[in-house]
């Protein structure tokens, strides 16, 4: 039951991920593929901050005076040592990725919606029917 | 008649952005160079720049933000905040380290890594400032 | 002598063909001659060389990791390739006169496959192992192929199609994993005296290894595979009477001897009696085609069906795993050869001064076109294997072979074969001799018939044959010297076998 | 600063800032010149790699002189080292073909953005290749996809925008689930460098989150490899996709994927894990040899030249895939020597179908009649390719095939070296039809000719270096070979790093004390 | 536990919104769901201490996406057909896939696992918090991670972002506007669909 | 003291999400969007009373920010059904 517990946050995330990926697969209409593609995405990005938790952990922002001056800089490692003996921090790494991952993400659905003013410039349809219907009519 | 009651209606949107907008930026360039010590950095930066010069072609139309900042600028700008990262890395190496490293931009280790972490922020937050402006006025371009 | 040599004569000729072109059409037939003389020369020098127990190697090429391209000299190899060289030198005069006369199109082109042809069967011949002798046989497939498509015609492309199916098929689907699996099986694809496949490798393996061998070699046309051979019909004369005799199928058949020799070995081969199964095969193949060729009345198309019979007696040659066999076997190769040249040659002047290629309309030709019929004659009975003609040594060293390993029953099959041989070829001489001319109508009838040569235009014999005065209607000088030339080489092996057997016997069998 | 030790760097940095850089010029010509540069540069600093790494000697170089696990190295062995420079080759002959190839094809002011898409794909794919970290990995290959995205909807009519963004869905469905791999591969082993991954998979607790990030990492490469099941996109995206792009993206793009597919199982999980415990050659295999079976066929029944390769790259993938399965070293460098061949023969072949495309305007199997008479050289050169990609002797095809039936028959699997052979029947008569219809058929227009001529030479030069390649390497297959089984030898070599013994894992652990 | 009421709660937010997302018909209200939904996840990023990415979902998630994605629909139809069968296969593929994560997640190490192998690992995790402060003097861990430790990355995010934005010019660049002076207005209006594929045409001409 | 507000807070946003799901109009789903959005700045603001970390506010302003945009742009494109169109020029009306 514990366990149960434990893991509901993936579980969910990973039902949230299935979502995503169904409306992707499912889905005929182009936009809608790409919504689809955000919540996939956005459920990964989940996943990873959530194995990057510590419990009783706070962000990753050092607490306590860090001197920027270049002068006192060894000064502030040891200031900075002192601190993390009393604070636990959460893993700071998933979140340098899931950054990137985001913006790789936004990427990705910028040039989707591009491709997808064009097709419908072209095709007068967003419809993957529609297109497929059109393709076969006159293949190129 | 009904020209200047769309006029009326719009006012209190157009006089609000342009109240905001300065301070949107602001809080950009605080979001870029306080990275460092709180959350942001340059992509969040970015993103609220942009968000200034969206919110300016929501109200006011993209035609007129165009005029702020020229689609030929943002171009260069794009380019640029990429060669900034880019040459940062190469500049650690023709100072003796490997690509991207910051240590030896500077006489002593820290500021070198002080100066590397600006610059690399800054590209990120030119490039990504000028890619959603020019995604804003790719996507927004007047249909009509 | 470097057998490497031997590459380039047919190679090095090709940019004078191209140079002198159509325009200066003398000039090139010229250089090929010249360039075949040179050809039969270094040949001979490797025969030299052979004959005095010496072989003769080149360098090899490293191509993938062990294996290595390589050319070296070998008895059967030097054999097949005299054979080859001296007919490009007949098989090119020929063909001035067959070219021409028939206004043949590309005929650049086709000198210049022909010599790739050449070059691939030598390096086919020098093989020194089984790698070399496959990209030899690919080599051979590819540059003939335009040439059995010479004419452009649909009945060209269709039988074009044909060939190149059945050869790439069989090659690359049987001939190709048969090397590759023999190379896992012993880590060599090198010929070596004795064989490289030792008894240890099962009787069941060698048994599929030969029936990849024996089928996935096309060129030896053993049934099933042997549509290609009639379809391959639509060439030229001359194309034909490579395929047939010189180059194509004596490749196959040659490539047969070779593997049986230096693959499989001798002892291996007759221990396991891996091959039996496949000489079933082959003799069903003899017979079989004998009867289909007593079918057909175009006169290519029997000759066609009489080769594919004659191959699979190399085959069982091959097969029988005896070293008379295969020395017969090895003969038979030559002696064929010059017969079934001597064939083609004459059914190409049957065509070219008479227009006629079915046999029904053969009658009384004898009159008409005298040397062409004599040289016919003795064509057919090398091929059936009558005195005086040199097909009798071969077939009787395959009987021998035949009770060396205890095969009975083939030697009724050879028997009955030869009796149909007679029945399908010699028949084709006596209705020219003795049958009377017959109306003059049937010269309305060729076109009709004739549907395999698209350029086969009225040509006004008049004007160019210079034997008209003696009321003989034969061939072109030149096609008709070639001819004259082979026929009496068929000949002269009976009576002087000798060289021949001279350099069979420095085969070493183990 | 020793220029040899910032080769690997500047492998990725050379094309990376020449794309910025074509953006600011915004000319067509200049941004050409700068991606032929770009590319000639990359491709002496891969070949200086290949050079470095072939007696096994591995690279590593650590990006902002971080070491290794914290920070972000580059992982060069003579594995990537050749993929490296198939990669930065083809892009190089591709482009000096793309000078007059994309002129047609490409909107005159859209070049500029056409090359630096080119670059960016070549930044993203050599990235790929090069790095030693999971998660850098699924980042180039993000920039590569893009930019393919963007290469494949510049395509001349209407249709590559639709298969552009199919490719987009199946390729951020591929992207989205190497990403789930890399994540949970992070959360067993708490790593993201792939040398320490390995080393701290075989002391990971937690088997079923390895099992799971194995199997998503399969799947998302396979998406993106093309490997049959999964490989729908390729053949719109190849077809509609401007011919130049294909060439280059044949060339490379899949190649790049089977590259980190080779590397995640030999290298990173191991062998024993991946072919072992996951029995992978039962799944995988069969899946390959359906693929080059069933794709033969469909090459068989296509109407478009572009289409047929497309299903034959398909096919020619399954190839690789099979001998990878064998996990022999004679079957991994017949997988390796293939990827090097088939890129070559593939992009020929393309770029022989954009010579007909850029003179026809289309590619339609049926009305290529004529084409030996009006543009004999190209039509030599798709005949030549061809045969290489049947696998005839003296061509490198050959040598590849020869070495996968050997693999497949060594290790007894007689039936997938008869079916191998059967594919390659197919090829010839998929590539015998093409032909027979350039030499002998008619042309199909009123007038009964080809009003057409031989493509201009800007493209037939590069295409026929490629050619002379492909035999070169046929001839001498020695050269590819070695390299080769160097590679099947370090991938065989298994985990990139020792395992770790479990008791200092926790001994270093030093969280929440 | 208020932390944990906090994610359940919003993780529940979540599903609501995938749920409506999927079945909505009209793309408009998928968009604004999209919102919310990226609007919760960034809250419960910040309840997960990830507050550099919940600002950047918020900004991007929330903001700039649906920015784009109305941008899109303003080009285009935004309700969506209705679909005729429901897509079984793609429904059983999905659950296979999802039960097969589910089993991958059974032995992972626990939600907040402080000595869980990515928490503890001594070279990354463990490194980035009790030594980069020394090492770069920034005290935001994330930063100096994200342009330091793993700068080459944030390089090629950045070069992903540029690649993004040179797509989207060379897709809807100059061109594009010309098509819209001299063609008629109402391409979105399928029965003009033969009109749409002449414009085909003459993008090949109109260079 | 904060975890009341937050529970408090969770159920209005739940009321909002509910409206913005069911619509039955588009207003009612902006309406919702825009209060959900409201209510997550000052969710994010409790919440970071509640871990004692008040400095990231800094994230909640960025909420409002997008929040405003959002809603600006949704209520744009639903009434001139295009972005970018400059609201009082002529040839939009």
């Amino acid at each position: 039951m514990l366990n149960f517990l434990a893991l509901y946050n993936y579980w969910v995330v990973i039902v949230l991920m299935m979502a995503g990926l169904y409306i992707m697969i499912a889905r005929h209409n182009l936009v809608k593929k790409l919504i689809g593609l955000s919540i996939f995405q956005t459920s990964i990005f989940y996943l990873y901050i959530s194995m990057g938790k510590v419990s009783g952990g706070t962000a990753p922002i050092l607490i306590g005076k860090i001197s920027h001056e270049k002068e006192k800089a060894g000064s502030a490692t040891s200031a900075a040592a002192e601190q993390i003996t009393t604070v636990v921090y959460s893993n700071p790494l998933p979140h340098v990725l899931i950054l990137t991952a985001i913006v790789v993400g936004v990427a990705t659905t910028a040039v989707g919606l591009a491709l997808i003013v064009r097709i419908n410039e072209e095709y007068g349809s967003i419809e993957e029917d529609d297109i497929r219907a059109m393709e076969q009519r006159d293949p190129v | 008649m009904m020209r200047k009651y769309q006029r009326q209606r719009h006012r209190v949107l157009q006089i609000v952005t342009k109240l905001l907008t300065p301070f949107v930026l602001l809080f950009a360039l605080y979001v870029q160079f306080h990275g460092d010590y709180g959350p942001g950095g340059g992509f969040q930066a970015g993103v609220i720049f942009a968000a200034a010069f969206i919110i300016h072609g929501l109200i006011f139309g993209v035609d007129k933000t165009r005029l702020v900042l020229s689609p030929g600028v943002i171009r260069v700008l794009m380019a640029f905040g990429v060669l900034l990262y880019a040459l940062t890395g190469v500049a650690g190496m023709l100072l003796g380290g490997n690509f991207l490293d910051y240590n030896v931009l500077a006489p002593s280790a820290l500021s070198g890594q002080h100066w590397g972490i600006f610059a690399v922020e800054l590209g990120v937050g030119i490039t990504v400032t000028s890619v959603m402006i020019s995604l804003f006025y790719s996507f927004a371009s007047s249909r009509r | 002598m470097n057998p490497l040599w031997t590459l380039l004569p047919p190679l090095a000729v090709i940019p004078f063909i191209l140079f002198f072109g159509e325009k200066r059409r003398n000039l090139r037939e010229l250089s090929i001659i010249v360039a075949g003389f040179v050809l039969l020369f270094i040949n001979n020098r490797i025969y030299n060389d052979v004959v005095q127990g010496a072989s003769p190697e080149s360098g090899s090429l490293a191509m993938m990791g062990e294996l290595s391209m390589k050319l070296s000299a070998e008895p059967i190899g030097n054999l097949f390739a005299l054979l080859a060289s001296f007919l490009w030198v007949i098989t090119t005069v020929y063909s001035i006169g067959y070219m021409r006369s028939h206004k043949e199109i590309n005929q650049t082109r086709f000198y210049i496959c022909f010599a790739i042809a050449i070059a691939a069967v030598m390096s086919a011949a020098y093989a020194d192992n089984l790698l070399t002798l496959f990209i030899a046989y690919e080599a051979l497939t590819l540059s003939t192929l335009p040439l059995v498509t010479h004419a452009g015609t649909d009945a060209a492309r269709q039988g074009g199609k044909t060939y190149i199916r059945l050869l790439m098929g069989t090659s690359i689907g049987l001939l190709m994993p048969a090397v590759i699996w023999t190379f896992v099986l012993t880590g060599t694809t090198d010929f070596e005296a004795g064989g490289i496949l030792g008894p240890e490798i099962g009787t069941t393996t060698l048994a599929i290894l030969a029936g990849l061998y024996v089928f996935g070699i096309g060129k030896a046309a053993i049934m099933p595979f042997h549509r290609w051979l009639p379809a391959a019909m639509v060439a030229p004369t001359p194309v034909s009477a490579l395929l047939h005799a010189v180059a194509v199928v004596k490749t196959g058949v040659f490539a047969l001897l070779k593997i049986a020799t230096y693959t499989f070995g001798v002892d291996t081969l007759a221990a396991s009696g891996a091959g039996e199964w496949i000489l079933w095969i082959a003799t069903f193949t003899v017979l079989a085609s004998s009867l289909i060729a007593f079918t057909k009345d175009n006169l290519k198309a029997r000759l066609a069906y009489s080769t594919v019979s004659q191959l699979s007696y190399i085959i069982i040659a091959a097969l029988l795993a005896s070293s008379t066999a295969i020395t017969g076997g090895a003969m038979h190769i030559v002696m064929h050869g010059f017969a079934k040249i001597t064939l083609f040659f004459c059914a190409g002047a049957i065509l070219v001064a008479a227009h006629k290629t079915l046999i029904s309309e053969l009658d009384g030709l004898g009159k008409t076109m005298p040397i062409t019929m004599v040289a016919f004659t003795i064509g057919s009975l090398g091929i059936i294997g009558l005195p005086p003609a040199s097909g009798l040594w071969s077939k009787l060293m395959i009987a021998q072979g035949t009770l060396d390993n205890g095969y009975i029953w083939i030697i009724a099959v050879l028997m009955l074969s030869t009796l149909l041989n007679i029945g399908y070829l010699l028949v084709i001489p006596l209705r020219a001799f003795f049958k009377p001319l017959p109306a003059p109508q049937s010269e309305d009838n060729h076109h009709s018939h004739d549907s395999t040569h698209a350029s086969d235009e009225s040509y006004d014999l008049l004007s160019s044959n210079s034997m008209q005065a003696a009321g003989w209607q034969e061939a072109p000088a030149p096609s008709l010297w070639a001819i004259v030339m082979t026929s009496s080489v068929v000949i002269l092996l009976f009576f002087y076998p000798a060289p021949l057997v001279e350099l069979l016997e420095q085969v070493q069998w183990r | 600063m020793n220029f040899f030790d910032q080769v690997p760097a500047l492998q990725i940095a050379v094309p990376l800032i020449g794309a910025p850089v074509c953006v600011l010029l915004r000319n067509g010509r200049a941004a050409w010149a700068v991606t032929q540069f770009c590319s000639v540069i990359c491709t002496l600093l891969s070949c200086m790699l290949v050079a470095a790494t072939r007696d096994g000697t591995v690279i590593r170089y650590e990006l902002g002189s971080w070491s290794a696990p914290s920070g972000i190295e580059y992982y060069v062995d003579i594995v990537n080292a050749s993929v490296l420079l198939v990669v930065s080759f083809i892009s190089a002959i591709v482009c000096l073909y793309a000078y007059r190839g994309a002129e047609k094809e490409i909107q005159q002011d859209k070049h500029y953005l056409f090359y630096t898409g080119w670059l960016l794909c070549i930044t993203g794919l050599l990235g790929i290749v090069i790095t030693g970290d999971a998660f850098n990995a699924f980042v180039f290959l993000e920039i590569s996809s893009l930019a393919t995205y963007l290469l494949i909807s510049l395509g001349p009519d209407r249709n590559s925008l639709t298969a552009a963004f199919r490719y987009l869905i199946m390729g951020s469905i591929g992207a989205s689930f190497i990403l789930i791999g890399v994540g949970f591969l992070f959360a067993a082993t708490g790593s993201l460098n792939m040398a320490d991954i390995s080393a701290r998979i075989p002391i990971a607790d937690s088997p079923r989150t390895v099992l799971v990030a194995f199997s998503f990492l399969t799947v998302g490469l396979m998406i993106k490899a093309a490997i049959f099941p999964l490989h729908a996109w390729l053949a719109n995206a190849y077809h509609y996709a401007p011919v130049t792009v294909t060439a280059l993206l044949s060339g490379t793009a899949t190649k790049v994927s089977l590259y980190l597919l080779l590397r995640f199982f030999f290298n990173v999980f191991g062998i024993q894990f991946s072919f072992g415990q996951m029995l992978l050659n039962y799944v995988l295999l069969p899946a390959a040899i359906a693929g080059f079976v069933l794709m033969s066929v469909v090459a068989l029944y296509q109407s478009d030249l572009r289409r047929m390769l497309a299903y034959s790259s398909v096919a020619q993938i399954g190839y690789i895939v099979a001998g990878i399965c064998l996990v022999s070293p004679l079957g991994i460098s017949a997988g390796i020597v293939h990827i090097i061949n088939h890129a070559l023969i593939k992009s020929a072949l393309f770029m022989a179908t954009g010579c007909i495309v850029y003179r026809l305007g289309h590619a339609h199997i049926q009305s290529l009649g004529g084409m030996a008479k009006q543009m004999p050289i190209t039509t030599a050169a798709f005949i030549a390719s061809g045969l290489s990609l049947i696998g005839v002797p003296l061509t490198a095809g050959f040598i590849s095939k020869f070495n996968l039936i050997a693999a497949m028959l060594e290790q007894g699997w007689w039936i997938g070296a008869a079916l191998i052979l059967a594919s390659s029947l197919m090829a010839t008569l998929y590539i015998g039809r093409v032909v027979e219809i350039m030499i002998f058929r008619k042309p199909r227009t009123s007038t009964g000719t080809l009003e057409v001529n031989e493509a201009p030479m800007q493209m037939l030069i590069p295409l026929w270096l490629l050619i002379a390649l492909s035999i070169v390497f046929g001839i001498f297959g020695n050269e590819t070979l070695s390299i080769a089984s160097a590679g099947a030898e370090r991938l065989l070599t298994g985990p990139l790093a020792p395992a770790l013994v479990p008791e200092s894992a926790y001994l270093s652990t030093g969280a929440g004390q | 536990m208020i932390e944990q009421l906090l994610i359940v709660v919003l993780l529940t937010f979540l599903v609501v919104c995938t749920i409506g997302i999927i079945y909505l018909r009209d793309l408009l209200a998928a968009v604004i769901l999209l919102g919310i939904y990226s609007l919760t996840a960034a809250g419960i990023f910040v309840v997960m201490d990830a507050v550099d990415v919940a600002f950047t979902e918020a900004a991007v998630g929330a903001g700039i996406s649906t920015i784009l994605l109305l941008g899109c629909l303003s080009h285009t139809e935004h309700v969506q057909k209705p679909q005729r069968h429901n897509n079984y296969w793609a429904l059983g593929m999905v659950s296979v896939t999802g039960i097969l994560l589910i089993y991958g997640t059974l032995d992972m190490p626990r939600y907040g696992e402080a000595l869980s192998p990515a928490n503890s690992h001594p070279d990354l995790a463990q490194r980035f918090i009790n030594e980069s402060a020394g090492e770069t003097g920034v005290p935001n861990i994330v930063t100096s991670v994200l342009a330091s430790y793993r700068g080459y990355d944030t390089l090629g995010e950045t070069v992903v972002v540029f690649s993004a934005g040179i797509a989207v010019l060379a897709l809807l660049g100059r061109k594009r506007r010309r098509v819209d002076d001299d063609e008629n207005e109402d391409v979105t209006n399928p029965e003009l669909a033969s009109s749409a594929s002449d414009k085909s045409d003459d993008r090949g001409t109109n260079v | 003291m904060f975890g009341v507000v937050i529970i408090a807070l969770l159920i209005t946003m739940a009321m909002a999400i509910s409206r913005a799901l069911l619509g039955p109009t588009i207003y009612d789903r902006i309406l919702g969007v825009n209060s959900f959005g409201t209510k997550t700045v000052l969710l994010i603001a409790a919440y970071g009373f509640l871990t004692g970390r008040p400095e990231f506010l800094d994230i909640a302003i960025v909420y409002a920010l997008i929040n405003f945009i959002g809603t600006v742009a949704v209520l744009k494109f639903f009434e001139y059904h295009d972005l970018g169109s400059g609201a009082y020029q002529e040839d939009d009306y």
